[in-house]
């Protein structure tokens, strides 16, 4: 029988892979604003799976206001990412690092 | 409430400070100068009017900002001891005004206004009657004090200010915490209130001790006395003055106003910690003075000696002792100043505080050498001038408490004579060895003038202390009172022996071996 | 009495202060006049008092004059306390010292800072007074350390001499070694009588006898312990053996300060503070032994290298500490009387010495070193005589029952009531005081002969041919490079090298002629007061006169009276055997006991042994504490060692802080598993 | 039964490209990956009864959201060859933090005692998942509904600033400019000298 | 339901005055900025005079289901976020002046972010925090990389977003555990389920240790405080000053408000979580403050010490904690607005913005005004008295003390001495060392000058005249939460 905890269980090893995202890829900005994207889905199935079992709509809403959230923040990520790779056209993560001490 | 002259005696300098910042630099001398005379007079009011065995706090002023026991009140008044240290306070301000007339060219109007606050916060220190009030004016010094080396110091003059600012505020820091606990447990930041607080006992240790690290680094007791030299050589000879002829002597104010009286357990507890670390700093500082090539940090390292007189006296838990301490406060006040005033005088000339480059300067400038072998005189405690009054006071009080505390101590004037005395031959006396030194003229009509009142105040102490021991002597009394139940029996008391057959043995002089063993 | 005392001690102060703060306004002479005019007139009014006492018709008084120091029970006043003792005690120092004033007029003439050399005397003279005349330890500690500043000042009076401020600092330092003990007497005294006041002591001691009192850790008696602090004071000023060294040193002032200072009245001060608290010492015998073992010491440890010193004035110093020990045991032994009648009387006969040696030092253009003297008998013929008569004051000639010069009535007062005593230590004393009294002899008569006697030697002195070509030269600028003569090798030569020494002048030799009649008549003329019969009613009660041992000293066997005499005359033998007969004798004696001789020679190695122990370990722990223990480790660990911290800190931080956004991601997460896992700690 | 294999399907399928899409080296792969995870998780909403977020899944994030990553990684002309396709350092210590933080988050969600108020199977609702929904949203959500829109504006505006570049060789129409120009300004009159108009 | 759309009377202002000014602005075309500068300015105003004069509304202030409320906490909040908007909003404009970079959008831009903040901080339940907490976070990575032409602003804008997606994306995760937990959003609720014992959970917990962690983002408190440096030194000057006042303002707010009164009842459990924040804050920020050589990122490191210091009141709890955190902000905000200005006022001869700390040596003779107050606003960020920044650091030891976490304030208070450390530093390079930097060329501004000045003289010790006002503005809007 499927229940809660499958569903919370299932979150978190999105909610893991997504913070692997972030920190272990050395590879490419637009990876990290994946990662981002995973770990919000993670949180919308944990919402949408909470909701479900306590017969309460709050965590869909909640959860359609994540995805809302999550649409704006994409586009927002990309446009920075665009300016950033005009100006230093490249989008490897190393070389995000004119900042530092 | 009548005329609020201590609130007077705060805000004219304060006021005159920020008004000099927009003057040119003549104006700023001149305005320093007369605020300044102007404070002195209003403090030759203050002691005019003192009412010895009057009551104890005297020129009261109240005046709350909002409510709450840790919002600082403006809450004012002195009793004796705080009416000696702010006249030390007046009196020496317009010296250090006199001492940089020349002295500084630049910034004149920013250094003005830095001393006038100073003046200002040190005032408020000694007269603070409220607890955060009193943190604020204590902590408050440091700022004008950090600018004032740091800007017009020496060559090292960042580091000594740094060293000088963190040491200072690492010690006090502590203290506030222990005043936050003050405030919650007795429910009022009144001063007064507070001296007639009992303390649990084993709190009192630890606010006994979060007080002590504040005023020992600003007495300052070995070993957190390091940040005294550096800062006195590098700050400006006024610099130097203030420091060493006010700001230490509120660690020693502080002790007077705050350890003995609200922990009056805890300082009996730590007594031995207290003549510890004063025996080591009497031998240590001076033998290390013993040494110095630096005229002022020589000085510098004899001042830690001469406070650590100060811890002796007070934590003696008598009369003398602490009667001795306040006179050594004042005295070393006005001798340490002096000394830096004379250092500064031919370093105006010179611009060195080798001591090599000096000597025999008794022959182009007896006036001067006339003054400084006064004030060294008064350093090593000749009777007759201020330091003897204080140091043996302060001495016969340690010596009740401790013997051994007084064996040491006493050692200091031992130590203290051969520095001093060997420094004054290497710039006085002796051969002249440089045509530069040889040919720098004497003491001028302004550096008289500076230099001549310290003298004639330092033989008047010495001569008759009365003056200045009998505003303290009622506030002296009533922090006896206070630590009568604490106060610790002294090592050397006296046991009565048998008169009878002591005078039998007196007639019979074989019995000399049975004395003997009685010594034992 | 009350205005006269007042005079007599403050007219010195306003001397002082007018040659000294207005010597450069109002010019030498006018300073001279000041100072040496209200010496006289001190002395004038000094004498009447003595006198007063001396015929009963003066009684103890206290003369107030301000308050001093009022804290609680430690009441202090200035006042000034006049009885027989300091009736004494005023005539020495206001007569020596107006004389040395008059004297110093021939022998600092040339010298350009004359107002302040009489200033200082003046000071001098009035802080002595100030100790005479207190009636409190204090102010007895005011008097104390005023006069140790004057001494300071008058030894380090050529200040451009490196061996004057050495000098004048080891006569200040060794004293306040001394001082150490006197202050904690003092805190001692009052710890235990709750007073300063010596007559409040003195009245209180004998019920303290017996009482033990906590020191350092140990319970001590008393009366000891405060007996032996006072007396560390006095051996200090009065350079007993062990704190003696600064003395001998200080012969680098003018001779006049060493005639005044160093001779007739400071080094006499701690004899006159056990007199003054005999009835304290009284109770405590063993105070007592250790004063007269000291005393008995240091009088044959000085004797012994006088014997053997070439400078003139050294020669008088280390007489002056061995007739001190005199005194000192005769205190010790009880003989308080006898005690403060030697000083009455080595007052005269050691300040004419000095006095006539600075008359000869004078004459021989600041040549001290006596074997570049010799044959000066005709030259100066005034001033032998006055040397003669101290001479023979000093060495105490003279016939038992008829007549004697001063030292031979004081001295055999000493060494009878020593041996009167009865007691072990004053065994000793009386045995050691018989040895030193012929070396006292053998060196005063060595002093005459290399002096007066022989041939003129001075032909190899660089003194005098410094004087032969620049006649004119700066006094001074002579005295700076002079170099202490004691120890290079000296090539004597005979001849004059054309000098002809000339006699002072008359200011010079006024004081000499006066100071002789002293040392001739002082101990005849006083003897039965100081310790005779009439003793006991002329200190009336000032201190603890000991009639019965006055008849003891009277009714000792006649071999004990006849000692001194005995050993006099032997050492003038062996003098005369020695530096007129066969002046060879010394060096081949040098020759053979080069170990001894070496050994005296450099004062029983007491200077190297306090470098060595006191003076470098002090600098080298100086440095140490310094460099070491400020630097190295108060700071390193301090300030330095937070800044150093905090450095590696910031180093960290900006290591933590890559720039790298994984690795910022990482330290996030690292916080949030951190959290986390401390929430399941939390939780369990 | 069947609802048990989907989920494991969708649990599975959606984990495995999520990993995908972290671990493919191609950033165009890692879209469409993400697309696949996207639809994954749409089925497991679907299996919870919350048919409104998945379409809304589905359509924001795969039409747009996934759309616009893809857009760009297309846009931004990158040399896919030149990225480093390696991973931090770190990798062995970021692996096993990342799986201590994933145990004890499972621990933790799972754990018996942790959710003693919710049921262990879902609530059967009567009401039609998508109405019961819109109540919620526009009456007592109303003011967040409406702040997320001004979270879209920020997403707009933030968008446009940042990306919009006024290209100096791109001629657009500046109405405000034509609006408010002058005539006297707009006609230039000369008169040249003959000989010296324009020289050709 | 009923709306009560008056107690949102300020949000509303801004809400529907924003598009009314942005329409103005879309016609004025060069003036645009201007318009919108200003207007924005004038509706921040309005909405401060809106809170001031209406104060706390009759029915207790819980608005929309509990979504929402109006509390004198929330106005507190909202009238220190509106002020520092403002002034930060009149600074960049002067800033922005000489260059095409700034557009009518910036203002825009800060409005909507502080709308964000005011929902933040009057917010009662997760979602409302979370929608006003993104709304502000996307402003402010927008802003963040609004010098596009600037590398660093756009590499600011970069981490911010990336770290802040992280972050965002971590509370989210702790508040649906919160959420799925407890089985509402309401704050009450979530505290009702802390409150008792029987659905306290380690999930519970979990979601408590999430939900700080975002929230310590957002405060930029260790070890979550890694952007600041970087997004502070990168982002343009006007933007930093923005950050460093109202979003920490309301940040802070926020935390204390689901600290006391959605976790309240867990405070031992997250007392220790904050401890360790707020002392590695206190530590971390004064030790890497140290060697620092751009004057933003120093201050950049200051605020993280700051915060620190406001995080003790917060561990201490209870309604002096709050005060005294309240305090804090205040007082925070207005010595770090007042450093951000002057630092605005930098620029060399060229124009172009000096942020170097070397640069600055010897300010004191060539700006004294300037210098004296960068030294009055470094001494009180330092806690020294008399200067007023020392009564909040007060304040919060004194809960601490009070809440007998005596070893708290022993620490935290040995932290300010290695804290006035690196603000000494400042004041040494501007008075002790030697000119060498170039000359710092003026910048004719009278209004940021005055506003300088009143801010100089707020932190003066004639700040403590204003001990009771505030305190009691605080006390009061601390009672709210409890």
């Amino acid at each position: 029988m499927i229940g809660l905890s499958h569903y919370l269980a299932v979150a978190a090893i999105l909610f893991t892979i997504g913070v692997l995202g972030i920190f272990l890829n050395r590879r490419n900005i637009i990876l990290m604003l994946m990662a981002i994207e995973l770990i919000l889905l993670s949180v919308n199935i944990n919402l949408v799976a909470f909701s479900a079992y306590l017969g309460d709509l709050v965590g869909q809403v909640f959860a359609m206001f994540v995805l809302t959230v999550a649409a704006a923040e994409a586009a927002i990520g990309l446009a920075i990412l665009v300016i950033f790779f005009r100006r230093s056209g490249s989008i490897a993560v190393d070389d995000v690092n004119r900042m530092h001490g | 409430m009548e005329f609020p002259i201590l609130s007077i005696l705060i805000l004219l300098p304060l006021v005159a400070g920020i008004a000099v910042l927009f003057m040119g630099a003549n104006a700023a001398r001149w305005t320093a100068l007369l605020t300044t005379l102007a404070c002195f007079v209003l403090g030759i009011v203050l002691w005019a009017n003192y009412q010895i065995g009057g009551p104890r706090w005297q020129f009261v002023e109240y005046a709350e900002f909002a409510q709450g026991a840790l919002v600082p009140a403006w809450a004012l008044g002195i009793d004796g001891i705080a009416l000696m240290l702010i006249m030390l306070s007046v009196f020496l301000m317009p010296i250090c005004i006199g001492a940089s007339w020349r002295a500084i060219q630049n910034r004149v109007p920013e250094y003005m206004a830095a001393f006038l606050l100073m003046e200002a916060l040190m005032i408020g220190v000694f007269a603070a009657q409220d607890l955060m009030l009193f943190y604020i004016f204590f902590e408050g010094g440091l700022i004008p004090m950090y600018l004032i080396i740091g800007i017009w110091g020496g060559v090292e003059k960042i580091k000594a200010a740094y060293k000088f600012f963190l040491y200072t505020l690492a010690g006090s820091v502590l203290m506030l915490v222990a005043m936050l606990y003050m405030v919650l447990t007795a429910g009022t930041s009144f001063i007064p209130d507070l001296m007639a607080y009992d303390f649990a006992p084993g709190v009192q240790w630890w606010l006994w001790l979060a007080f002590f690290a504040s005023f020992a680094v600003k007495m300052p007791m070995w070993p957190v006395h390091t940040w005294l030299p550096d800062a006195h050589v590098q700050a400006p000879t006024a610099g130097s003055v203030i420091l060493a002829g006010v700001l230490l002597k509120m660690g020693g104010y502080g002790f007077v106003r705050f350890s003995l009286p609200m922990f009056p357990d805890a300082s009996a507890d730590f007594v031995p910690l207290v003549f510890g670390l004063s025996g080591i700093a009497v031998v240590y500082t001076s033998l290390v003075a013993l040494v110095q090539k630096d005229m002022k940090k020589l000085i510098a390292y004899s001042s830690v000696a001469h406070m650590a007189f100060v811890t002796f006296g007070l934590f003696a838990f008598n009369r003398q002792g602490i009667e001795g301490a306040l006179v050594v406060m004042l005295s070393h006040g006005l001798v340490s100043g002096a000394l830096f005033l004379c250092v500064g005088v031919i370093y105006d000339r010179l611009h060195t505080r080798e001591i090599a480059r000096y000597g025999g300067l008794a022959d182009n400038m007896p006036g001067y050498a006339l003054l400084f072998l006064l004030f060294t005189m008064a350093s090593v405690g000749l009777p007759g001038t201020s330091g003897f009054v204080g140091e043996f006071l302060a001495l016969v009080g340690t010596y009740e408490m401790s013997s051994w505390g007084a064996i040491v101590a006493t050692t200091g004037i031992i130590l203290g004579a051969a520095y001093m005395l060997w420094l004054y031959w290497r710039i006085c006396y002796g051969t002249q060895k440089n045509a530069d030194a040889a040919a720098m003229p004497d003491l001028d009509k302004r550096e008289w003038l500076l230099l001549a009142p310290i003298a004639a105040v330092v033989m008047w102490m010495g001569v008759y202390p009365e003056s200045f021991l009998a505003p303290m002597r009622d506030d002296v009394g009533l922090l006896l009172e206070r630590l009568e139940t604490a106060a610790p029996e002294g090592d050397a008391h006296l046991t009565e022996g048998d008169p009878s057959a002591a005078a039998a043995e007196a007639e019979h002089h074989e019995d000399a071996h049975a004395a003997g063993e009685a010594a034992q | 009495m009350d205005l006269s005392i007042k005079l007599i001690v403050f007219l010195p102060l306003l001397a002082a202060m007018i040659a000294g703060l207005g010597g450069r306004m109002i010019g030498k002479m006018p300073a001279k006049l000041v100072t040496t005019g209200a010496l006289f007139l001190s002395c004038f009014l000094s004498w009447p008092i003595f006198f007063g006492f001396l015929t009963g018709s003066n009684a103890e008084t206290v003369v107030p004059v301000l308050d001093f120091i009022n804290s609680g029970d430690l009441s202090v006043d200035w006042a000034l306390r006049v009885d027989t003792l300091t009736a004494v005690m005023l005539v020495v120092v206001t007569t020596v010292s107006s004389l040395v004033h008059l004297y110093s007029w021939g022998y600092m003439e040339e010298d350009p800072s004359q107002p302040r050399f009489f200033a200082y005397l003046s000071l001098f003279t009035f802080a002595m007074l100030m100790l005479v005349t207190a009636d409190s330890l204090v102010q007895m500690f005011f008097g104390w350390e005023g006069v140790g500043l004057a001494s300071y000042l008058l030894i380090g009076f050529w200040y451009h001499k490196p061996s004057a401020n050495a000098a004048a600092i080891k006569a200040f330092v060794v004293n306040r070694v001394g001082d150490f003990g006197f202050s904690l007497g003092i805190f001692g005294a009052f710890l235990v009588f709750g007073t300063v006041s010596i007559p409040a002591i003195l009245a209180a001691a004998p019920d303290m006898a017996g009482s033990t009192i906590g020191f350092a850790g140990m319970r001590v008696d008393t009366l000891t312990l405060i007996c032996l602090l006072l007396f560390v004071g006095a051996m200090g000023k009065s350079a007993q053996l062990g704190l003696h060294t600064w003395l001998p040193d200080a012969m680098e002032g003018p001779t006049p300060v060493s005639a005044l200072i160093h001779a007739a009245t400071m080094v006499t001060a701690g004899v006159f503070m056990v007199c003054r608290l005999s009835p304290l010492f009284e109770t405590s015998q063993h105070a007592l032994d250790v004063v007269t073992y000291v005393g008995a010491a240091t009088a044959i440890f000085a004797a012994t290298v006088g014997t053997v010193q070439n400078d003139i004035k050294r020669v008088i110093a280390y007489s002056t500490c061995s007739q001190l020990g005199y005194m000192f045991f005769a205190a010790g032994v009880g003989a308080y009387g006898a005690a403060m009648f030697h000083l009455f009387t080595h007052a005269f006969f050691k300040a004419l010495l000095f006095l006539g040696a600075g008359s000869v030092i004078h004459a021989m253009h600041h040549e001290q070193d006596m074997r570049f003297y010799g044959g000066l008998r005709k030259k100066i013929p005034l001033t032998f005589w006055a040397m003669m008569a101290g001479t023979l004051a000093i060495t105490g000639v003279g016939v038992i029952g008829v007549f004697g010069f001063a030292g031979f009535y004081s001295k055999d007062a000493i060494l009878e009531s020593a041996f009167a005593a009865g007691t072990t230590p004053g065994g000793v004393a009386f045995f050691i005081g018989i040895l030193a009294a012929l070396l006292t002899s053998f060196y005063s008569w060595r002093l005459v002969f290399l002096t007066f006697f022989g041939k003129a030697r001075w032909a190899g002195s660089e003194h005098i041919q410094h004087a032969v070509h620049h006649v004119h030269e700066d006094e001074s600028e002579m005295a700076a490079d002079h170099d202490s003569a004691h120890d290079h090798d000296v090539k004597a030569v005979e001849g004059t090298a054309g000098y002809h020494p000339h006699e002072s002048p008359w200011t010079m030799l006024v004081p000499l002629g006066v100071l002789a009649l002293g040392a001739v008549f002082a101990g005849f003329g006083f003897h039965h007061h100081f310790f005779g019969e009439e003793g006991t009613a002329f200190w009336a009660g000032s201190l603890a006169f000991d009639e019965h041992l006055v008849h003891a000293a009277h009714e000792v066997p006649l071999w004990v009276k006849l000692a001194p005499g005995l050993v006099m005359l032997t050492g003038l033998a062996i003098a005369y055997q020695n530096y007129i007969r066969d002046p060879d004798a010394p060096r081949r004696f040098v020759e053979h006991f080069s170990g001894l001789h070496n050994f005296l020679m450099h004062k029983w190695y007491f200077d190297e042994l306090y470098h060595v122990l006191f003076v470098k370990p002090a600098l080298w722990l100086g440095r140490v504490l310094w460099k070491r223990g400020d630097e190295q480790t108060i700071d390193r660990f301090g300030p330095h060692g937070a800044a150093t911290v905090v450095g590696l800190g910031n180093k960290l931080t900006a290591r933590l802080q890559s720039g790298y956004v994984y690795s910022y991601a990482l330290v996030m997460l690292l916080g949030l598993i951190a959290a986390a896992s401390w929430a399941f700690w939390w939780a369990r | 039964m069947i609802a048990t294999i989907a989920f494991y399907l969708f649990a599975s399928l959606t984990v495995l490209s999520a990993l995908l899409v972290i671990f493919a080296r191609n950033p165009v792969h890692s879209v469409l990956w993400l697309i696949v995870a996207f639809f994954n998780a749409a089925g497991l909403m679907l299996l919870l009864g919350a048919e409104f977020i998945a379409i809304l899944l589905i359509l924001v994030y795969v039409g747009a959201v996934a759309v616009l990553f893809l857009f760009i990684v297309m846009m931004l002309d990158i040399d896919f060859a030149k990225l480093r396709s390696g991973f931090t350092a770190n990798l062995p210590f970021g692996l096993l933090i990342a799986l201590v933080l994933l145990a004890e988050i499972v621990i933790a969600v799972t754990a018996s005692r942790s959710g003693p108020i919710i049921g262990d199977k879902p609530v059967d609702t009567a009401q039609p998942n998508i109405i019961a929904f819109g109540d919620l949203l526009f009456s007592r959500y109303l003011v967040p509904f409406e702040l997320s829109g001004l979270i879209l504006l920020v997403a707009m505006i933030g968008a446009i600033v940042l990306t919009h570049r006024s290209r100096g060789d791109a001629r657009g129409q500046n109405i405000h400019r034509q609006v408010n120009r002058d005539p006297e300004e707009a006609i230039r009159l000369t008169q040249p000298e003959s000989g010296k108009g324009v020289e050709l | 339901m009923t709306y009560n759309f008056a107690a949102i009377l300020p949000e509303l202002i801004l809400i529907f005055g924003e598009p009314v000014l942005m329409l103005t602005a879309s016609t004025m075309g060069s003036r645009a900025t201007k318009i919108t500068t200003w207007g924005t300015v004038a509706l921040l105003v309005a909405a401060s005079a809106v809170l001031l004069l209406t104060g706390e509304p009759s029915t207790g202030g819980v608005l929309f289901g509990g979504l929402l409320v109006a509390d004198s906490f929330a106005t507190f909040g909202k009238l220190l976020i509106f002020g520092s908007a403002a002034v930060t909003i009149i600074a960049a404009h002067r800033w922005f002046g000489h260059k095409d970079e700034h557009g009518p959008e910036y203002p825009v831009l800060v409005l909507l972010a502080t709308v964000g903040m005011a929902v933040m901080v009057s917010s009662t339940s997760l979602v409302t925090l979370y929608v006003g907490l993104e709304l502000n976070s996307l402003a402010a990575y927008v802003l963040a990389s609004y010098r596009r032409t600037d590398a660093r602003s756009a590499e600011a804008g970069l981490k911010y977003f990336v770290l802040g997606g992280l972050a965002s994306g971590i509370l989210l995760y702790g508040m649906s555990l919160l959420y799925g937990f407890t089985g509402t959003t309401q704050f009450t609720g979530i505290a009702a389920a802390f409150g008792r014992a029987e659905t306290m959970s380690l999930g519970l917990l979990f979601g408590l240790v999430f939900t700080f962690a975002g929230l310590a983002f957002k405060v930029s408190a260790v070890p979550f405080h890694m952007w600041t440096p970087d997004v502070y030194e990168g982002a343009p000057t006007p933007v930093t000053a923005f950050f460093a006042s109202a979003p920490k303002v309301a940040a802070m707010l926020l935390t204390v408000r689901v600290a006391i009164e959605a976790l309240g009842p867990a405070i031992d459990a997250w007392r220790q979580i904050v401890v360790f924040a707020a002392l590695a804050s206190i530590l971390l920020g004064a030790v890497a403050a140290w060697g620092q050589t751009n004057l933003k990122r120093l201050l950049a490191y200051s605020s993280i010490n700051n915060v620190g210091f406001a995080l003790i009141g917060l561990a201490a709890g209870g309604a002096a904690g709050v005060s005294s955190v309240l305090f804090y902000m205040a007082v925070y905000v207005v010595m770090t607005v007042g450093a951000f200005l002057v630092v605005l006022q930098l620029v060399d001869d060229k124009g172009e913005p000096v942020e170097e700390i070397e640069r600055i040596s010897g300010l004191s003779r060539r700006r004294p005004g300037l210098a004296a107050a960068l030294a009055v606003f470094m001494f009180s960020l330092a806690g020294i008295p008399p200067l007023f920044g020392f009564w909040p650091k007060l304040l919060v030891f004194n809960a601490a003390v009070d809440a007998g976490l005596i070893w708290l304030a022993v620490v935290g208070i040995l932290g300010t001495v290695v804290g006035a450390f690196y603000y000494l530093k400042i004041i040494k390079v501007m008075y002790f060392d030697d000119e060498h930097g170039e000359p710092v060329g003026t910048v004719r501004a009278p209004l940021e000058m005055a506003f300088i000045l009143i801010a100089a003289l707020f932190v003066s010790p004639l700040g403590y005249l204003l001990i009771g006002p505030i305190g009691e503005a605080a006390n009061t809007a601390a009672a709210a939460l409890f």
